[in-house]
């Protein structure tokens, strides 16, 4: 038989109960780690031959040569859309996928960003 | 004079009803919250949402009659801001009183879904003439069974007035059960008068986007929730005054603790209820309220009038 | 003085901007009173242009680009396009890729009919019943981001099989969350059963006979609520649904209540249909190299999307880039029984009855105008498409600073800090 | 009913789709039909063969023509495509309105795509491009490439 208030007891439950949401900008919950965020780029690894740029999507990443067999890589993170593409088309394995997805920003030239990961611990942008 | 002007500007008045309705809104929307399993506002939202609101830039649509759809804001707030005063809050006597306030608190309670009826028409959008239209239609079912509960009552304690029913009800304790059946018709009455999600039908926010409060924003949207979070709190004690009379000859803190108390209780029920229930179509409202609402309230007045028969003076 | 009974019917615009609808398109409904006396529906102010776009780009672009079409239903489009390709260039996946689209297939109805029950929910006025299970649905949306890299567009498959491979740590955590899952949908089963406010906006409304389904060629949910036992999953198996065994759900209501029975009644059975793939699936390679040009030659894909039958034709020309691509979303069939289903209902049941068939019109509408190429300068190209539009577009940046000067002549002076935020950011 | 059959069926009823029925795969049947027969096959296959719901209507400029698929099915199992070749000066086809109401916003999309003209079609709204799109330019034929004033502008 069906009445009304079913989900009365629902309710009192919840209201002792630890809260599922977050206040997210001061606790972060954060991402599972093989979550596709922001690219990492090796420069070491990349031979120039541009199949990542070939096969983007959305014509995200540029890879421009800066010196003998010393490559760059330009990638346009509003353009990006994270689908790990150019890792898959990479014969060379010199991009990677990091978990970061918080890129926000607000002058929009700054999401240019170039990598050149000159060594794996501090990557400068 | 001062003393008057003291009791409209600062006690039971508007600054009082400003901070009790802001806190109000903060606890009904605070316990939504917790009943959906979510965090809830900060204490400050509805200040913030306030005084975000008086400092967007106003705009009043073209067609409106921009006299009357800058009024009716005003007068909703007026109206339910003085009814505070014929309320009994600080022990038995309320500021003014006399034999008959209740139904002048009654009426004054009802002068704001007519604003929003008129606010509503006078915005000439389409949907905010459907809103409006929608809040008169669900006032007609509402109201009966609201005014028969509490006239039962008042029946019952042979007064007018509602400081004399407050009285009545302090020194019988024993006759405040057979009102139960009363203050629960009362209390989904008021979830009508508030337009709390089971009747929330006239600001069916999927349905007419704002009902008749679509064209407002800015200043006169602000006055709009004030005046809901102001009617709130003056319904809210009126229940509490005219079901609840506990503790009325304390000493004065005692007593005000007590209607805090008692007031927040009622506004616990609301939110209660206001997470319990889908949006009834106009219908389904109209004929609940007819089938099962009314004929309660008239079993309460004629239980309250056999009663005022049998029991001794 | 024109008497009551002509009164003329009231017009009211519904969309497409609307808070009922979270999609943008428009109904014209005429009223009187409360009744609805007609409407007319217009569609088509989300058209991106997809099926042209697809014909510029290679096969593992245009993947990217289909898969896009649909926020909650993107495994649906990227699977049928796939299996259309490979049907064209005879590439036979091999079984576990197979159950892997199964199986990702199956979590996506999964997390797009809990949305539909919270959205169903909102649209009737019981926001509880959203936050609840909105916040159940998380725990599909988490596991879909451990499985396949991101919470909505996954891009699990590819030409030739599929891109990430499931470990045995990660079936454990599917067979946890599947079992939560599961335990939540029961209690939301006997809530609609039970919930007498919850029946009695749902119960008799937005009918659809068994016979305007079958005229009006209604698709899933919306078919199945009025009788018609139509899924394309048992008619014409595709990927792993062949060697799994599951029921197809159907009531006879033929009302909103009986479609939410019927979503509800397909959650229990993905349920098992994932753990039947959990334990079934078999080993092997996940991936077949192909070659990037496909042969020429037609395909038409089909597949059981949360909403219904979604249908893909690929016509390929032998280049590395289609010819042609089709796309019916199942919404595009379900649209034409909501004016028939609309038919003297009241203005309040109208949310439900359109939330009622998920129109997802982010499928539907595919086209828009698209920049052209050539000699207008690569840079600034958002901004030539916005001026060819037509539209003198506002861009971000002076919206903003006209807001700061806005408030300026009113006496609030925002520029330093407007300053002090650009040099922090 | 296995495809066969159904080929078997269509090859005796129509001698002039001797040749043009081919089954893909289980569940697919290709048929080209000629323009001028088209309607006599459809009426045939809707009625006579139960092919009651029509899924989709595909429009393809083929560069020398146009072509429209219609893909129906029988209770979701079989899907048999329909095609009909159109000359490129002007495409020209009857509405199906008349025995699968569903085709109307199909038929719409025909319209505004590919400017096939398609004549005992109910007045309504256009599918699906704005009020305000341009006459005379259909944006899915091969030779648009864009705006007409974003070329020279």
């Amino acid at each position: 038989m069906s009445r009304p208030g079913k989900i009365a007891r629902l309710l009192i439950q919840s209201l002792f109960k630890k809260p599922a949401t977050i206040n997210y900008p001061a606790k972060r919950s954060g991402m599972p780690e093989g979550f596709r965020g922001k690219l990492k780029f090796n420069p070491q690894m990349c031979i120039g031959c541009k199949m990542c740029m070939r096969d983007c999507p959305s014509a995200a990443i540029e890879i421009r040569k800066i010196g003998e067999k010393q490559f760059e890589a330009e990638v346009n993170l509003a353009k990006c859309i994270y689908c790990g593409q150019c890792v898959d088309s990479c014969l060379k394995h010199a991009l990677e996928v990091t978990a970061e997805f918080e890129l926000a920003k607000l002058d929009p030239a700054q999401l240019k960003v170039i990598l050149n990961a000159v060594n794996k611990d501090n990557p400068e942008e | 004079m001062l003393k008057a002007l003291f009791h409209i500007l600062i006690f039971p008045g508007l600054l009082f009803l400003f901070i009790f309705g802001f806190f109000a809104e903060y606890v009904d929307r605070k316990l939504y919250a917790r009943f959906q399993n979510r965090i809830g506002p900060p204490w400050f939202q509805p200040l913030a949402d306030f005084i975000k609101l008086i400092s967007k830039q106003e705009i009043i649509p073209e067609e409106a009659d921009s006299n009357v759809f800058k009024l009716m804001p005003l007068l909703a707030l007026a109206a339910s801001s003085v009814a505070i005063l014929y309320i009994p809050i600080l022990g038995e006597r309320s500021v003014f009183s006399f034999n008959g306030d209740v139904i002048v608190v009654l009426y004054l309670l009802t002068v704001p879904t007519f604003a929003y009826f008129l606010g509503g028409w006078y915005s000439r959008s389409v949907y905010s003439m459907i809103g409006a239209v929608r809040s008169l239609t669900q006032l007609f079912a509402y109201e009966v069974p609201l005014f028969l509960c509490i006239l039962a009552s008042a029946m019952l304690a042979d007064t007018w007035s509602l400081s004399g029913i407050a009285a009545f009800y302090n020194q019988h304790i024993g006759y405040w059960f057979c009102n139960i059946i009363g203050f629960v018709v009362a209390l989904i009455c008021l979830l009508g008068k508030l337009e709390k999600v089971p009747f929330d039908i006239p600001e069916a926010e999927t349905e007419i986007v704002a009902g008749s409060f679509t064209e407002y924003n800015a200043r006169l949207l602000a006055f709009i929730r004030m005046s809901f979070n102001v009617e709130m709190v003056v319904g809210a004690s009126l229940l509490a005054a005219v079901f609840l009379p506990f503790g009325l000859n304390l000493p004065p803190a005692a007593v005000f603790l007590c209607y805090l108390i008692q007031v927040l209780i009622i506004i616990a029920a609301i939110s209660f209820l206001r997470t319990l229930f889908a949006r009834l179509r106009l219908d389904q409202m109209i004929n609940f309220c007819w089938k099962y609402l009314a004929p309660l309230a008239f079993l309460q007045v004629l239980f309250n009038l056999t009663l005022k028969v049998v029991l001794p003076r | 003085m024109h008497d009551l009974h002509d009164f003329e019917d009231v017009k009211i615009p519904i969309g497409p901007q609307h808070p009922a609808l979270k999609e943008p398109e428009s109904f014209l409904i005429s009223l009187r009173g409360e009744k609805i006396t007609a409407s007319s529906v217009r569609l088509g102010y989300n058209h991106r242009g997809i099926e042209k776009a697809c014909e510029e780009r290679t096969y593992t672009q245009g993947l990217y680009l289909i898969e896009r079409i649909c926020g909650i239903c993107s495994h649906s489009h990227s699977t049928c396009f796939v299996q259309a390709v490979e049907e064209i260039a005879g590439i036979e996946v091999t079984a576990r890729a197979k159950y892997l689209r199964t199986l990702i297939g199956e979590l996506e109805r999964i997390h797009s009919h809990l949305l539909w029950l919270g959205v169903a929910g909102h649209e009737i006025g019981f926001d509880t019943l959203l936050m609840y299970t909105w916040r159940d649905r998380e725990v599909v949306m988490d596991l879909l981001a451990t499985l396949t890299g991101n919470r909505v567009n996954y891009g699990i498959n590819t030409v030739g099989g599929v891109r990430r491979d499931i470990s045995s740590k990660q079936k454990e955590e599917v067979l946890k969350a599947i079992d939560i899952l599961e335990e939540r949908t029961k209690y939301y089963i006997d809530l609609a059963k039970g919930e007498t406010t919850l029946i009695k906006r749902l119960q008799g409304v937005g009918v659809l006979s068994h016979e305007d389904a079958e005229k009006l060629d209604a698709v899933g949910p919306t078919a199945r609520a009025s009788g018609i036992e139509r899924d394309v999953r048992k008619d014409d198996p595709y990927a792993a649904y062949g060697e799994l065994d599951f029921k197809v759900i159907s009531v006879n209501s033929c009302d909103v209540y009986g479609r939410t029975l019927v979503r509800l009644g397909e959650l229990m059975e993905s349920f098992s249909l994932v753990r039947q793939i959990i334990r079934k699936i078999p080993d092997g390679p996940i991936l077949i190299k192909s070659s990037r040009k496909i042969p020429a030659g037609e395909a038409v894909s089909r597949y059981e999307a949360p909403r219904g039958e979604d249908l893909h034709y690929v016509r390929a020309n032998g280049t590395e880039k289609p010819d042609r691509v089709k796309v019916r979303a199942p919404t595009l069939a379900n649209i034409q029984s909501v004016s028939k289903m609309l038919e003297d209902r009241y203005l309040a049941d109208m949310p439900i009855v359109i939330a009622a068939i998920d129109p997802c019109f982010s499928c539907t509408d595919r086209l828009v105008a698209i920049h052209s190429h050539g000699d207008i300068p690569r840079a600034n190209k958002e901004l030539r498409g916005y001026a060819l539009a037509g539209k003198n577009t506002i861009v971000w940046e002076t919206l903003r600073l006209k807001g700061i000067e806005w408030y300026k002549n009113r006496g609030i002076d925002f520029t330093s800090l407007n300053e002090k935020l650009t040099k922090l950011l | 009913m296995s495809e066969e059959k159904i080929k078997q069926e269509l090859e005796d009823k129509f001698s002039y789709l001797k040749d043009t029925v081919t089954i893909a795969r289980k569940g697919r049947i290709f048929v080209q039909v000629p323009l001028d027969k088209f309607s006599e096959v459809f009426v045939y296959v809707v009625k006579q063969m139960r092919f009651l719901a029509l899924s989709a209507i595909t429009g393809l400029d083929r560069g020398d023509g146009f072509e429209v698929i219609y893909h129906l099915n029988r209770e979701g199992r079989v899907l048999l495509n329909l095609s009909v070749r159109l000359n490129k000066e002007n495409p020209e086809v009857n509405s199906v309105t008349a025995y699968c109401p569903s085709a109307d916003i199909y038929e719409r999309e025909l319209m505004d795509l590919f400017g096939i003209k398609v004549n005992g079609i109910a007045p309504g709204h256009r599918y699906p491009l704005t009020d305000d799109w341009p006459e005379g330019e259909y944006p899915l034929r091969k030779d648009w490439k864009g705006h007409k004033e974003a070329q020279n502008a």
